[in-house]
């Protein structure tokens, strides 16, 4: 067995069949020692496909060795490697991190269950971002889906629950919309395989179907995705989730469906529809922008901690979408960045969150009085990702919205709007983390609160580590960035 | 148009049909219970429209038999995917009927509206 | 005139449709979901789909109503009237329907032998089938081969929404008593379900098994087997209640055929790779590809099976387990 | 060491001593303020040295990470970002002598954060000096208003906080909203922020724009306290006194006026800017502020407010000086920057003395307190004059050749401003040095006498500075007429 040309199938395979397995190990810890142990293998395996697809080229593979677009395909470039990356590094990240937390909020006998969903989650993730069919992608995205409805429905607060089942609802309703647009370009072309597809559609005389297909896909995916206005679900979700929950998910959950937006819009649609570039940006442009603005001043008057941060995340979509729906290179290449560099800032965010909440039970802004002198590492690595949210240069942060301006520039008469945009809304970004940031070091502590100490070391450690990477990636952003810049190109050569 | 044509028509405007009295209810209805049944309408209306493209005139279900030649089949593949999609609707169901059993738990109602009146 | 028959049918589907969603009495809503489940059944049969006619019968119909009683009985069965955003429903889903009613102006009109869907892949699965699988189904060979990828993925949505319901259900609900578990002795105090039950239940249990075993020749396979079975267990347990079910089949039994059923197909997966082909590829499990192929199959669709039965009868329990219990 | 390493040293030097003086805090004190110590001497070391190099005209230069095409950390010490290292190095160590006094003096808390964030704000200065290009400059900018944010809002109380909020917002927005853009715009259109000499805009941008993005670029440059962007510097004078005095007199102020000068004379070229007469405004900006501020200066009450209004007036001559454009107005410039440091610096001290000594810090209660602290009233008095600009003090020098540069121009703006300000300076130093001899206290305070040794002592040798800056301001003026050098 050549290990390297099945790795695209062992990415997916590796963590999904170690899932049964995981609920078997009923003793105490070693579910989390195995899903840990599964996840950071994923982890490598996503590292040797980057390093196999640095140089542009892809790497495809026939599930049971049938030909596309008779059988399934899997291909990974250099977009789905950078995704991958980000994938498999939350979820690795997020367990190493999360047994003192998961044991704090979850019980002994539900842990193999819970840890069991992780492994489906980051399989269902991973394999939808290695698939190069459309109706597999659905598949993969329902086992996400499904399984991620599972860890937030172990948030130990009762809320968690409505939560969790209005993100079900939208969640599906988001996975049939893509169902449908699936099947009315499959009615058309006959195909499902999405280079196959890319081939055939130009040659459909009869229009009206895949326009309504684009539309149901690109609505289906957004609500996935969390894009404004259809992002109601997320709030409540990441909230009440357990803490380590929401750092795996908030790294990466959304992003992928945004990456399959991408992936359909630029190799499917773009250059084969007339004028869809233009419609394209007409449409995802005003989101974007609404997002960015509107979510980020939701966040500068929010009162919890976690919500504060989900609003932020919603703004940074937008980001990601702006840069998209620029249709060029440097946009493109500026949203890959971007979700690269997002999961790190927002990662490590909420991973200094869960610090917090290992010891406030509370997470109210005005509740956390006195945290800087009773965690102070929690709280320097917390400053430091919000600079990296914020943008400050020298953090990884800055190099994705470095380029978004850039491209904004490019892009005409609007560019200085669009930098407006961009300025304002990381304004918005500087006033809700230092709000944070104030309640964390200068509001008097509650009175009669027991002393407290730092989070434990397992939960700290890999915070820090985080944090730090924020600050490498924003001195030494080579890596992310070539692959970001051969992911933009291509994008933009299928779409040619 | 012949008859079959404007049969072909009637099962995409049933298929729309059932799709909109489905997500009616999703987004109208405050019964989470139903709420979830309105999803699955909703969700097997796709089911009809995958199924309709399959049908070819004067065709069977595609099961080839030994020794018989021309035979016209259905296409089998759409079948495929939506014994597929059947399995994810039903998995989807239960697992939104486990959270309603726990929120009608802890809340002691299954209305949205109360649920939120109550936190 | 069986084309008037359709649509009948689609009629009455859209009938159905409305009355269930203005009905205000939960059981209603139920019971008519089930007659929409058979009606939609009925339908895909006329179109020519019986594999996805017989799934649609057993779990529609069948798995999804029982699981629907489950929960009804552990909430409420009546729905509180209330107006609201009727306009802003109204207005979206109006949208929705205006939309795919533009869109299907341009379709290639109902068995249309040209329509494009018609010519590229599928024919070449209905040539290629006797080639290099060599099993009559054509969609049986679909679903566990030439597509075999999605249906390992079909698995592990079940298996997910199986450790998905026990996992929501795992907590203990506030009273607990072993007693009241005894209390529930199903219909056994009935004569006329528990003869006309007992006659049946050897018959469906058969019946699955031959769906099983014989999808590779006629409508079936290892999904349908296992819904089927699961229906089987599940009205035995409502004879002679949950307990006894549990006793003839233990919960931890269930689980394992879960897992086991997953890792089976994983394991044909992976032992593929491990003999030289693509993960999934069953040509290299024996010597002659065909042979591979029919080996791969079957063990495939037994674990499926497994699989299947298994997660649905988790589920039926976590529900009826936790009606006796609250 | 050659050079180049001696630059990244430099910047590392204060980040090792942060997290010596995080570690040593939790052990004692006084090893804390030994490591402050050890990092402050090191430090000059490494700055001083590289001095006698620069003096030959070398110019070392290092590159550390190209982030992205054309995007890159790099540093280049030139003659001003030398100048501004070596003052700021020098300054801290004394600094370092009289902050320790004055914590212990007031038994302030949390004095491991402060000094350690004290030397985080050290190490983004030395970068601010030595960067190479816009965006490193832009990097520890930033930087520097982050670490100093925890030594604003020092006391923790709540007007400290809404202070420290006021600082940040200032800051941190207009370096987003204007400085950012107006950067973006330069690599834009010059493809590259390298500081090169002659300016890398020439023929690049025409009029009305030349005068946007210099706005872009002053207003932008919040720690410039260009009027009306000036209001953090005010509420930054709620930190401890050493915080003003070396940071808000000395190194994040200069570190605005410093930005500006360098990008007036390395990315626009002062023979540039000369003939774009889109530029002209800026003359008239800071004359504004340099009269305004000092307008309102007269009618503060609190010593360290007036101090902080005096600042403002005072950051605009350089801004002033370098907006003349001529080649002597930037040499005045960049020893104003000096001179104004040195007397700035010891009128904090003084301030900061008083408060420890008798918990003052009004004016109208400094009556006749020379007697009570008279070496600290003389380090104040020489402090003021050489504000005003009296010989023999370090002001004569710089006001000398700003003056010089501004007939080279016939900016009689600038002339008229100059002589103008002066006098109000004159306005509202005096009368306080009149107070504070000539007066008797009026209500019988409680008794108190001179600070601690370690605070006097810094004020004398900062005092003493002032003065031999009148004397010995040679190799300053050689050094930063390099800058100029075959230019006009």
């Amino acid at each position: 067995m050549d290990l390297l040309t099945h790795l695209p199938a062992l990415q997916v395979v590796v963590p999904m069949l170690s899932a049964p397995l995981i609920v078997l190990l009923q003793p105490r810890g070693l579910a989390w020692a195995g899903a840990t142990a599964v996840a950071v293998l994923s982890f490598a395996i996503a590292v040797a496909l980057a390093i196999a697809v640095l140089d542009g080229q892809t790497i495809e593979y026939a599930m049971g060795g049938w030909p596309a677009p008779y059988g399934i395909a899997l291909s990974v470039d250099a977009f789905s490697a950078l995704v991958l990356l980000v994938i498999t590094g939350a979820a690795a990240a997020a367990l190493l991190a999360a047994k003192p937390s998961i044991d704090q909020q979850i019980e002994v006998e539900r842990q193999p269950l819970f840890y069991s969903a992780w492994l489906l989650v980051l399989s269902g993730l991973v394999g939808i971002v290695v698939s190069a069919d459309a109706f597999n992608i659905f598949v993969f995205m329902e086992i996400s889906s499904l399984a991620s409805y599972i860890l937030i429905a172990g948030g130990p607060n009762r809320r968690a629950l409505p939560a969790v089942f209005k993100y079900l609802m939208m969640g599906t309703i988001g996975a049939t919309f893509y169902l449908i647009g699936v099947g009315l370009i499959y009615m058309m072309t006959g195909t499902l395989n999405l280079a196959d597809m890319e081939a055939r559609i130009g040659d459909v005389t009869d229009i009206n179907p895949i326009l309504v297909a684009a539309g149901f896909i690109t609505i289906g995916l957004a609500l996935k995705a969390a894009v404004f206005p259809l992002h109601v679900w997320v709030p409540n979700a990441y909230t009440h989730a357990p803490h380590m929950v929401t750092v795996f998910l908030a790294a990466c959950a959304t992003k992928v469906a945004l990456y399959v937006l991408i992936r359909f819009d630029y190799m499917v649609f773009q250059g084969k529809l007339d004028d869809h570039e233009i419609q394209f940006a007409m449409f995802v442009m005003p989101l974007a922008i609404l997002g960015i603005l509107i979510a980020s001043a939701v966040a500068m008057f929010e009162g919890h901690i976690k919500r504060l941060l989900a609003s932020s995340s919603i703004a940074q979509i937008g980001y990601i979408l702006l840069g998209v729906s620029f249709v060029s290179m440097a946009g493109l290449s500026a949203s890959a960045m971007h979700i690269f560099n997002h999961a790190l800032a927002k990662g490590g965010l909420f991973l200094a969150v869960a610090c917090l909440a290992y010891r406030y039970r509370d997470l109210r802004l005005n509740q956390l009085g006195g945290a800087s002198a009773r965690m102070p590492w929690t709280c320097a690595a917390f400053v430091v990702c919000g600079l990296s949210l914020i943008g400050v240069p020298g953090t990884a942060g800055f190099i994705s919205k470095w380029m978004l301006i850039g491209a904004a520039l490019e892009t005409g008469p609007w560019g200085w709007g669009l930098v407006a945009i961009i300025l304002i809304s990381s304004l918005m970004a500087v006033v809700y983390i230092w709000r944070i940031v104030e309640a964390l070091y200068f509001q008097a502590p509650i009175e009669g609160d027991a002393p407290m100490s730092e989070a434990p070391v397992q939960l700290l450690l890999v915070t820090g580590l985080v944090a730090l990477m924020n600050i490498y990636f924003g001195l030494f952003p080579h890596v992310p960035l070539e692959l970001a810049n051969s992911a933009a190109a291509l994008l933009l050569e299928g779409s040619r | 148009m012949t008859f079959l044509e404007l049969l072909g028509y009637f099962n995409y405007w049933v298929f729309a049909i059932i799709l909109t009295v489905g997500l009616y209810a999703v987004i109208n209805k405050t019964n989470l219970i139903k709420k979830l049944i309105g999803l699955s309408i909703f969700q097997s209306a796709v089911f009809l429209m995958y199924i309709t493209m399959d049908k070819v005139e004067g065709g069977t279900a595609p099961i080839i038999q030994k020794g018989v030649e021309d035979q016209i089949f259905s296409n089998p593949l759409p079948q495929v995917l939506i014994l597929t999609a059947i399995v994810v609707g039903v998995s989807t169901l239960s697992l939104g009927l486990a959270m309603v059993v726990r929120i009608s738990e802890c809340y002691g109602t299954i209305e949205e509206n109360e649920i939120l009146d109550a936190d | 005139m069986i084309l008037i028959f359709g649509l009948f049918l689609l009629t009455l589907l859209v009938i159905t449709a409305i009355a269930i969603v203005r009905t205000e009495d939960l059981f209603v809503a139920v019971m008519l979901t089930s007659i929409f489940s058979l009606l939609m059944a009925a339908n895909f049969f006329i179109l020519d789909a019986a594999d996805v006619a017989l799934t649609e019968a057993a779990v529609g119909a069948g798995v999804t109503t029982v699981i629907f009683l489950c929960a009804l009985a552990l909430t409420d069965n009546k729905e509180k009237p209330r107006q609201g955003k009727g306009w802003l429903a109204f207005g979206t889903v109006g949208l929705l329907a205006l939309l795919i009613i533009y869109a299907s102006f341009d379709k290639p009109r109902l068995g249309d032998p040209d329509a494009p869907v018609h010519q590229h892949v599928a024919p070449w699965y209905i040539e290629k089938t006797s080639e290099y699988i060599d099993i009559p189904n054509v969609v049986t060979a679909i679903l566990s081969s030439f597509r075999g990828y999605d249906t390992l993925g079909e698995v592990f949505v079940v298996f997910t929404a199986c450790i998905g319901v026990l996992f929501i259900l795992g907590v203990s609900p506030r009273r607990q008593t072993r007693q009241v578990i005894e209390k529930n002795s199903g219909l056994r105090h009935h004569l006329i379900p528990q003869v006309v039950g007992r006659l049946l239940i050897p018959f469906i249990v058969l019946f699955g098994l031959y769906v099983q075993f014989h999808g590779e020749y006629g409508p079936g396979g290892g999904f349908q087997a296992g819904a089927i079975i699961a229906t089987g267990v599940i009205l035995y347990a409502l004879l002679e209640g949950e307990a006894e079910a549990l006793r003839a089949i233990p919960s931890r039994v269930l689980l394992g055929m879960v897992v086991g059923g997953a890792l089976l197909y994983g394991g044909v997966g992976v032992a593929c790779m491990f003999m030289g082909g693509a993960f999934l590829d069953y040509s290299v499990l024996a010597a002659d590809p065909i042979l591979g192929q029919h080996l791969g199959i079957l063990i495939i669709e037994a674990g499926v099976g497994m699989a299947v039965c298994g997660a649905l009868l988790t589920i039926f329990h976590a529900f009826a387990a936790r009606e006796i219990l609250s | 060491m050659t050079p180049e390493t001696a630059i990244l040293v430099a910047i590392g030097i204060p980040l090792v001593g942060a997290l010596a003086i995080a570690l040593a805090g939790r052990i004692s004190p006084n090893l804390r303020e030994a490591a402050t110590a050890v990092t402050s001497l090191s430090l000059i070391w490494v700055v001083w040295g590289l001095l006698p190099l620069l003096m030959d005209g070398g110019r070392p230069s290092v590159e550390v990470s190209q982030v992205m095409p054309g995007l890159s950390i790099a540093f280049a010490v030139e003659p001003l970002g030398m100048l501004f290292a070596a003052l700021a190095s020098g300054l801290w160590l004394i600094n370092s002598v009289y902050s320790v006094g004055y914590m212990r003096g007031n038994k302030e808390q949390n004095q491991t954060r402060f000094f350690a964030c004290f030397a985080l704000a050290l190490s983004a200065t030395i970068g601010v000096a030595f960067a190479g290009n816009l965006f490193t400059l832009f990097l520890f900018y930033e930087l520097l208003t982050l670490s100093t944010y925890p030594l604003v809002a020092h006391k923790g109380d709540a007007a400290t906080v809404r202070s420290a909020r006021i600082y940040l917002g200032v800051l941190l927005s207009t370096s987003i909203g204007l400085f950012l853009p107006a950067i973006i715009w330069t690599y834009s259109i010059a493809g590259t922020g390298d500081f090169t000499t002659g300016g890398i805009l020439a023929g690049k941008l025409n009029d009305p724009e030349i005068g946007l993005l210099l706005g872009l670029f002053v207003f932008g440059i919040g720690k410039a306290a260009m009027m009306p962007v000036h209001k953090w510097l005010p509420a930054a004078m709620v930190a401890p006194t050493p915080v003003s005095a070396l940071l808000h007199a000395v190194a994040v102020v200069k570190a605005g006026v410093f930005t500006i000068t360098k990008i007036i004379v390395y990315i626009f070229g002062i023979d540039f800017l000369f003939e774009a007469s889109s530029s002209q405004w800026l003359v008239y900006a800071a004359a504004f502020t340099i009269i305004t501020a000092s307008l309102v200066a007269l009618r503060q009450t609190n010593i360290k407010r007036l101090l902080a209004y005096s600042t403002i007036a005072q950051l605009s001559y350089v801004i002033m000086a370098a907006a003349i454009l001529k080649p002597l107005a930037e040499v005045g410039a960049a020893v104003h920057m000096v001179a104004h440091a040195f007397g700035k610096i010891t009128l904090f001290f003084a301030a900061g003395a008083i408060y420890v000594a008798s918990k003052k810090t009004e004016i109208h209660q400094l009556r006749g307190i020379g007697r009570r602290m008279p070496w600290t009233m003389a380090a104040f008095t020489i402090g003021s004059l050489s504000m005003i600009g009296v010989p023999p003090t370090a002001g004569f020098v710089s006001k000398w050749y700003i003056l010089a540069g501004a007939f080279q121009a016939n900016n009689l703006v600038a002339v008229f401003t100059i002589i103008a300000s002066t006098v109000l300076n004159a306005a509202y130093f005096l009368p306080i040095l009149y107070m504070v001899w000539f007066e008797r206290e009026k209500e019988a305070g409680k008794e108190h006498g001179e600070a601690p040794f370690l605070v006097v002592l810094a004020l004398c040798l900062t005092a003493l500075l002032t003065l031999a800056f009148f004397l010995f301001n040679g190799p300053v003026i050689d050094l930063e007429s390099q800058v100029v050098k075959g230019l006009g």
